[in-house]
């Protein structure tokens, strides 16, 4: 199935600002949200970019709305674009009532002149002007969706940075990096941004450095001069939230680096890889958390030589007692196989955030995938238990990634935090989390001493299969632990019974897991609980999902949507359930061979009726999705169902 | 390390009552009994010292010490007891493996630790062969060698465990031999004192599969570097001309092999801070409260961390 | 379920000798089997041991008849010990009208001395031992054989040692090592295997060394006439093949070594790993071999750093157009997640032998176990293409070897070739294979040279998913391969449009391979074809399925047995079908979680009505199955059975 | 290598039509031109090069090149090159990435393949970060060193790449800068040409995460070994007290960073057997039929290979 990209009136407003990566789109973005935010809007970014450090083309959205949106659109209302690139990716993406704000140079610009323009899409927008008649050029792009309503205004950002050089008495070349703020504040102009807004914004972002702080002010009225004065339009204004409450304005690498503060985490070992490196960076920058007796603590952040060293090293530390985690993408994570076993086979309590990104290899490193989980099933040769856990927005990154923790040390055992690129680049304003609401489970400890050279029975045989856990340094706690079949005691043993013991011990921790952990903590679910017109997702997805309910609610079709947390052990009971009062039942997954589809039909023996899949390295809208539901509801669709733009 | 608690104990309070299954006359009975003799001279307390082993016959070492054990992975041994003395800085950290484990499979963390110059020591047992996967060649073999097990001679060249060491940033380096096991007690005992990283090169007789390196070819060849005039030290208010000077004689003294194989201590630098401080100076909690000593709930089991100053900056209203 | 072990009559023989590894029990027992071999026996050999150099038990097991058993047995007819341990671990599996032959020093030594016996069996024995009124030793343990008609005889192999001092003349130190040849001297007299027949494989077995083949010979001289004068009982006579034809006496890892040279192997990398070593060594040592044209070639064998290097050096080899390969074990395998997926997204012909010992981590390096088929399922982050193949029995190691390569370079894909430690244990008489037999599969070149810049279309768009492959080195066929997501000429795309034609395009791979694959590959159908009962099993289990089905049939009970060769892509269709004519259906794997029968339910939707399952690090046996396999029949059994031995 | 077939032809022939999307400034692409005029000025035919890249920026450069190109996994680039080299000899092989994919991640490589003395040339992008993670600290950056992303200053100690090099046994070692492209062409030409495994250590700005190693930072310090009478060449008939003095010559021009940093060739040491040769002195048949080489089917598709022999040792009858 090919989406056909709709525009549609929605209530809330899509701004989009695209150019080349490194000249400072992401910055000026999220000044701009801030701003917006600040004003009283509830909102959403997402952030698309190459792997690539200068150059390349980048583009960020903010969906804002009196309430908050559940995920990014694929249109836009308004485009804000620095060269003719942007114009030629994205024009086609703007709503009819949209406008695209341009600078003044890239208004007739050739196709074939753009040397980072993927070939297919030269290619494919040719043929489209060729058909009305237009010629391959961002001029033939900016006629062609003028003719459809959406206005154009060309930005003279030249004339205006030369103004600004002279108002701030500085060198051309050195206010050229202003271009941006011209650009936001171009847009406030138009949004009605209250200035003062735009201008605490622009304090808080350049902090310190006072000349930049009015390097940016002056750009700021220059720009919302140059604004009144030339344009006419009117642009919607920023949709606000009368009673905001204490909101914070994160992303998903932010919301599980606070998560993890919050649950005590007490190392991190970690190697550079996107999109995980953000969540470490930011850690090391704000480790020091402090506790609420007053003595300032926090985690150790370290970067390590490489992803084997930083998952073993974690174990390292979990075995002391610390709470302790390693967090990779999807090259990093293939390293840690290994690793994984060995704190499996040893009972360690380790976090492992696995943020997924395009593969296989080195794949679309920016790019978001859900492509890891049967990976994550089975990473490590051999059978031991693990758990893995899917976050599904920012606020639920927050209190997964402090709560995987707490399964980590209560089932003793590695746990697989899985999250996705998408995520990563959702910023979001969500509601204050509370610190004070987790409860904090370091599961069962061996405090009595060993007696016998023999040493602590480590790995006591149980009915739970949870051993009490003595730690390195527990005074007379000595034990061993070995990556080596064990007696209790971390003996070696090959004794064919004690094998048999141990293999079945292990697993019945998992079995406990199934039966003691909450449904709630499983899985949640949305929507019209009463329908049987059932959604089936997991991570990022959930967003998309709840978009796509609305729209079919507004059409007056209800549905309700299972979002998976506790991928495994797979609560196959309550799914069978579910399952079995569904009709249709849809998977809805970023993937190619839809995975926890399989999964379903391993552990449940069937998967769902439909399944909708995307695989571009782009996120699931609820846009594109909900046509896909549309068919589905009427009976014409196809169970398999691929979603794609090629504009993304 | 910090042997402030010490204990009267007898070396054979570090034993542990496993059965020990090396082969008879291997090198590595030796290391062991000078390992026991050594904590035992230092009277560490044996619920404070973690004797952490790669894989390997070397690797099964901590399993015979009644302190804490940790059997870890091929090649990773010093990663797990990094995690470990980093999260928790009062427990005396010994890392253990073969001259496989540390130099080919471990090579990359081999390098690595000695950038971090934390306090802890590392004991190479150098048998020049894989022991327990049966006599292949390892990386500290000649070229030419052939040992045994080999089908053909070792055309690969050897890395030398001391250059090694010495340039990736080590401060304590020294050889000892597993047959002497008096002055190798010695030479453990003074590792572990060293506040910083300490790699030891322990040449260990496999007379299972090594039958080039064995009693009388090392017999002849072996000299101590503090009977020939050495100077190892570089304190703490050394001249940067001399401590320069000490440096480069430790590499010339390590390139001998062959005819003449220098024992004893290389260099001890310790100009260089430790780590744990250094981390200590960024994050002065550190010290205080290692990750392994956090408290992170109250009675209630409520976190206690508090992050309204880091919600400041992220908060819009 | 617990194995009750049976003593049967049966038409082969099993001979058993153990003892402390080191002390060259695997020497003598395959110079014994060479001998009985050559005097027209077809045998099977097991052999358990542990992960250890010097000192700890291990044994070797002879299964010997007129025609080749399928598998080992778990009773034993003649054990041949050296140490009391030997006696502790196995008087109590020999059959009822066997025997012992033992050391005269171990005659009565009590359990609590056996340093190496773990606790669990000494606990054991001594329950049993008290259950008969018999003390905790080895003297307790043979009354009590002895009271249900085993045999046991103490040999003097002290005096006998002696005494062959004296006739060669040496010290009696010098002579220790030939008490091997001492006690399978014995054995021969008793079994009437031919002086000359022994005789020829010690000269066999010690070559060159002239000293070594007179003492040898003179301890044969010594224990012949010992045996004559003192032992009456007359033991059962070597069965015999009348018409034998030509045979290889080899094991799995010989098999596998053999098949590589046959494919024209050039390239193997590998890292020592139990059990997969072997396979390499044999390799260094045979690597010349001839091709019969004459001139001499052979794969260039290398022993490298670590297992990443191992995999990423072969895909390097493979590049340039050498069949490659790579060989390893669980731990190893772990470590080359990353480099599968590199193979995978630049689609290199590249064979991984995989040799499954007991995990997870470190494990049981030494002992069996079938519990890597997931992970090798799911190796590597990210979704791509591969072939996993799994050999039931020696002869097919060699074929199936062989053809990974033409698998590898007709998909162009990474082929894991799945085998287990059971299966490298097992040496077995094999009729002759045949290289000639073997046809190669190269796969689609491109001969074509690049005339742009852009260079060749390494990764053609084709409806087939295969694109002609251009290699280094090729005239004019520059090219560019790389693990980022790429275009058909290898450049690097972040395109949403391309990259999902690449995912397809590389997915097409396995629909077309699991459409021209002919079934006779995919799956072999034994027993009698018409029966419902229906046994499903894979890798070395084949033989103790052919083994019980020998004994149901025996007791008119017919069955037939799916053995599966191919494992992914996996041939549900083919399986479905088998399986709705199934009643029961049964799947028989040496893992913990029945990791086929849960690809069925994945692929198929169904798995088998029972599992019969064995985790203990030990294989399974005809023998142990065929009673599990009664109570399927008779409608006693659970759903799930494990098979368990606590004497292996 | 092997330049007999040499061409005619400009750097730009080297040139593929790829996008380059390196920062401008970028010491990569002075590196980039250097590649493509030695190449020229060896006239190497492009179908008998083949470049193997890293996972970094410097890792892309395979792309820009119109020879054959491999664009490897981070910190693998050396196995997947020697892989090649091995199966095919007649090949040039270039490796190339950057300091942390060669001394971090690849550690364990970088040592073990100075043990093989494989005809082939290693260029390390030498730029003290991680540049496409965004400015992390790499392993060669001084303890102390705080770049602009950093959020503090590095605490772990720097890897020397050239003394690491020379330790583990490359023989050819060298070091050039990536502003200076006429010199770096020439050293570029000595590595390729070496008879062996040869590592250049590049000196490459990252203007955009490395604001301490700028230009005028190196501007001061570099210096030519060639100009203050480094005598770096061992020939193979050297003698070994000789030998063993210019190697340690080597060790201790390596070890000066900081005010002065030499460049230029350290060690060209001839004395050691090429690997592929000690390769086929074991296995005759291996230098006329190298893997990739071999003929192993007939016109009918059957294998060529015989077993006999093998079969005889195995035969039982
Ligand atoms: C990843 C991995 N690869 C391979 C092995 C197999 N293995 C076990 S011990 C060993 C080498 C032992 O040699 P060394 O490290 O020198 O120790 P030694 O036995 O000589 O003391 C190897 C390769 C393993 N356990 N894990
Ligand atoms: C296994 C793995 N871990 C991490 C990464 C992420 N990564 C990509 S490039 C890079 C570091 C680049 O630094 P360097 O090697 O110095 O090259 P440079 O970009 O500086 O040229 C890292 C860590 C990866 N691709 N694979
Ligand atoms: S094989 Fe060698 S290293 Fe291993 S225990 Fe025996 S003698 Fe020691
Ligand atoms: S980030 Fe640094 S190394 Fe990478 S391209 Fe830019 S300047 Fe060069
Ligand atoms: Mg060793
Ligand atoms: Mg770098």
């Amino acid at each position: 199935m090919v989406l056909n990209l709709v525009n549609q009136e929605t209530d809330n407003l899509s701004w989009r600002i695209g150019g080349p990566q490194g000249s400072g789109i992401n910055r000026i973005a999220r000044l701009f949200a801030r701003a917006c935010a600040t004003q009283g809007a509830e909102l959403i970014c997402r952030r698309e970019y190459h792997s690539n450090i200068m150059g390349r083309h980048s583009y960020n959205d903010i969906l804002m709305g009196a309430k908050s949106a559940h995920c990014h659109r694929e249109s836009t209302d308004i485009l804000v674009s620095f060269d003719p690139e942007t114009l030629a990716r994205h024009a086609l993406m703007v709503t009819d009532k949209g406008c695209v704000l341009h600078s003044s140079e890239d208004a007739d610009v050739p196709l074939g002149r753009l040397a980072y323009l993927d070939e297919r899409l030269r290619e494919d927008l040719t043929r489209r002007l060729e058909a009305f008649n237009l010629p391959p050029s961002t001029g033939g792009l900016l006629q062609m969706i003028n003719q459809k309503g959406v206005q154009s205004f060309a930005i003279p950002y030249g004339q205006l940075l030369t103004k600004l050089a002279e108002a701030v008495d500085k060198p051309r070349q050195w206010v050229a990096a202003a271009q941006n703020t011209l650009a936001a504040s171009v847009s406030a102009t138009l949004m009605s941004l209250a200035q003062e807004t735009l201008e605490e914004a622009i304090e808080t972002a350049f902090g310190g450095r006072k000349d930049l702080v009015e390097l940016n002010h002056q750009a700021m009225l220059i720009a919302y001069n140059y604004t009144r004065e030339h344009i006419s339009w009117k642009g919607p204004s920023i949709p606000v939230n009368e009673s905001p409450g204490e909101r914070l304005l994160i992303n998903a690498t932010q919301g599980v680096a606070l998560g993890k503060l919050a649950a005590g985490m007490g190392f991190q070992s970690y190697y550079p890889i996107s999109p995980a490196t953000d969540e470490s960076t930011f850690l090391e920058a704000h480790a020091g958390a402090p506790l609420d007796n007053g003595q300032t603590s926090g985690p150790l952040i370290f970067q390590v030589e490489d992803e084997l060293a930083a998952i073993n090293m974690a174990s390292g530390a979990a075995l002391t007692g610390a709470r302790s985690a390693t967090s990779t993408s999807g090259p990093g994570f293939s390293l840690m196989s290994e690793g994984l076993g060995w704190a499996g086979m040893n009972e360690v309590p380790l976090v492992v955030t696995l943020y997924q990104r395009g593969g296989p290899s080195t794949g679309m490193p920016t790019r978001t995938d859900q492509g890891d989980l049967q990976f994550a099933l089975n990473a490590g040769h051999g059978e031991f238990p693990r758990i893995i856990l899917a976050s599904g927005d920012v606020t639920s990154c927050f209190y997964d990634a402090a709560q995987a923790f707490d399964y980590a040390e209560h089932y003793q055992l590695p746990v697989i935090h899985l999250l996705d690129k998408a995520l990563t680049s959702t910023l979001q304003t969500i509601p204050l989390p509370e610190p004070s609401q987790i409860s904090i489970d370091r599961g069962e400890r061996d405090i009595k001493s060993s007696q016998s050279l023999q040493g602590v029975k480590r790995f006591q045989l149980t009915d739970s299969g949870i051993s009490p856990r003595p730690v390195l340094g527990d005074p007379n706690g000595q034990h061993w632990t070995t990556g080596v079949e064990h007696s209790e005691q971390g003996q070696v043993t090959e004794d064919p019974v004690l094998r048999e013991a141990m293999m079945e011990k292990r697993a019945r921790k998992l079995e406990l897991a199934a039966a003691e952990i909450p449904v709630s903590e499983k899985l949640e679910i949305l929507g019209d609980e009463a329908s049987e017109f059932t959604l089936l997702t997991w991570g990022s997805n959930k967003g998309a999902v709840l978009d796509a309910m609305q729209r079919l609610a507004d059409s007056g079709i209800s549905a309700r949507a299972v979002q998976l947390r506790l991928l495994w052990p797979l609560p196959a009971d309550e799914l069978m359930a579910i399952l079995s009062e569904s009709s249709p039942s849809v998977m809805i997954e970023a993937n190619f061979s839809g995975q926890l589809n399989k999964l379903f039909q391993q552990q449940i023996g069937r998967g769902c009726d439909y399944v909708i899949l995307k695989y571009s390295g782009r996120p699931i809208s609820g846009e594109a999705l909900f046509p896909a539901l549309m068919d589905i509801h009427t009976g014409s669709a196809e169970p398999h169902i691929v979603l794609r733009n090629s504009f993304e | 390390m910090d042997d402030s608690n010490k204990l009267a104990l007898n070396y054979k309070d570090y034993q542990s009552d496993r059965i020990n299954d090396w082969c008879a006359g291997c090198g590595d009975h030796g290391i062991l009994r000078a390992l026991e003799k050594a904590l035992a001279e230092m009277g560490l307390p044996r619920d404070q010292v973690a004797a952490f082993g790669g894989i390997g016959c070397s690797g099964k070492t901590p399993y015979y010490l009644n302190t804490y054990g940790v059997h870890t992975l091929h090649g990773r041994v010093l990663s797990f007891a990094t995690g470990a003395k980093l999260a928790n800085p009062s427990l005396n950290v010994i890392a253990m493996g073969g001259d496989g484990d540390a130099l080919s499979i471990g090579g990359g963390h081999f390098i690595n630790t000695g950038r971090r110059n934390l306090d802890m020591t590392y004991i190479m047992f150098n048998n020049g062969v894989y022991g327990l996967t049966k006599g292949q060649a390892a990386p500290t073999l000649q070229p030419g060698d052939k040992t045994k097990s080999m089908a053909q001679s070792n055309i690969q060249g050897q890395l030398n465990p001391v250059l090694l060491a010495l340039v990736s940033g080590y401060t304590w380096v020294g050889r000892g031999y597993a047959y002497d096991v008096k002055t190798l007690t010695g030479l453990i005992v003074d590792a572990i004192r060293h506040p910083g990283i300490a790699f030891l090169d322990v040449l260990q007789p496999c007379p299972k599969y090594n039958d080039l390196h064995t009693k009388s070819w090392y017999g002849e060849r072996l000299y101590d570097l503090s009977k020939v005039g050495h100077h190892s030290l570089i304190s703490t208010d050394s001249e940067e001309q001399l401590a320069e000077e000490i440096r480069i004689m430790a590499l010339i003294r390590a390139r001998e092999w062959g005819e003449r194989i220098p024992t004893g201590v290389f260099l001890q630098d310790l100009s260089r801070p430790e780590f744990q401080e250094q981390i200590g100076q960024l994050q002065p909690a550190y010290s205080a409260q290692p990750p392994s000593r956090q408290t992170i709930s109250d009675e209630m089991g409520k976190s206690m961390v508090d992050l309204t100053t880091l919600f400041e900056n992220l908060r819009v209203s």
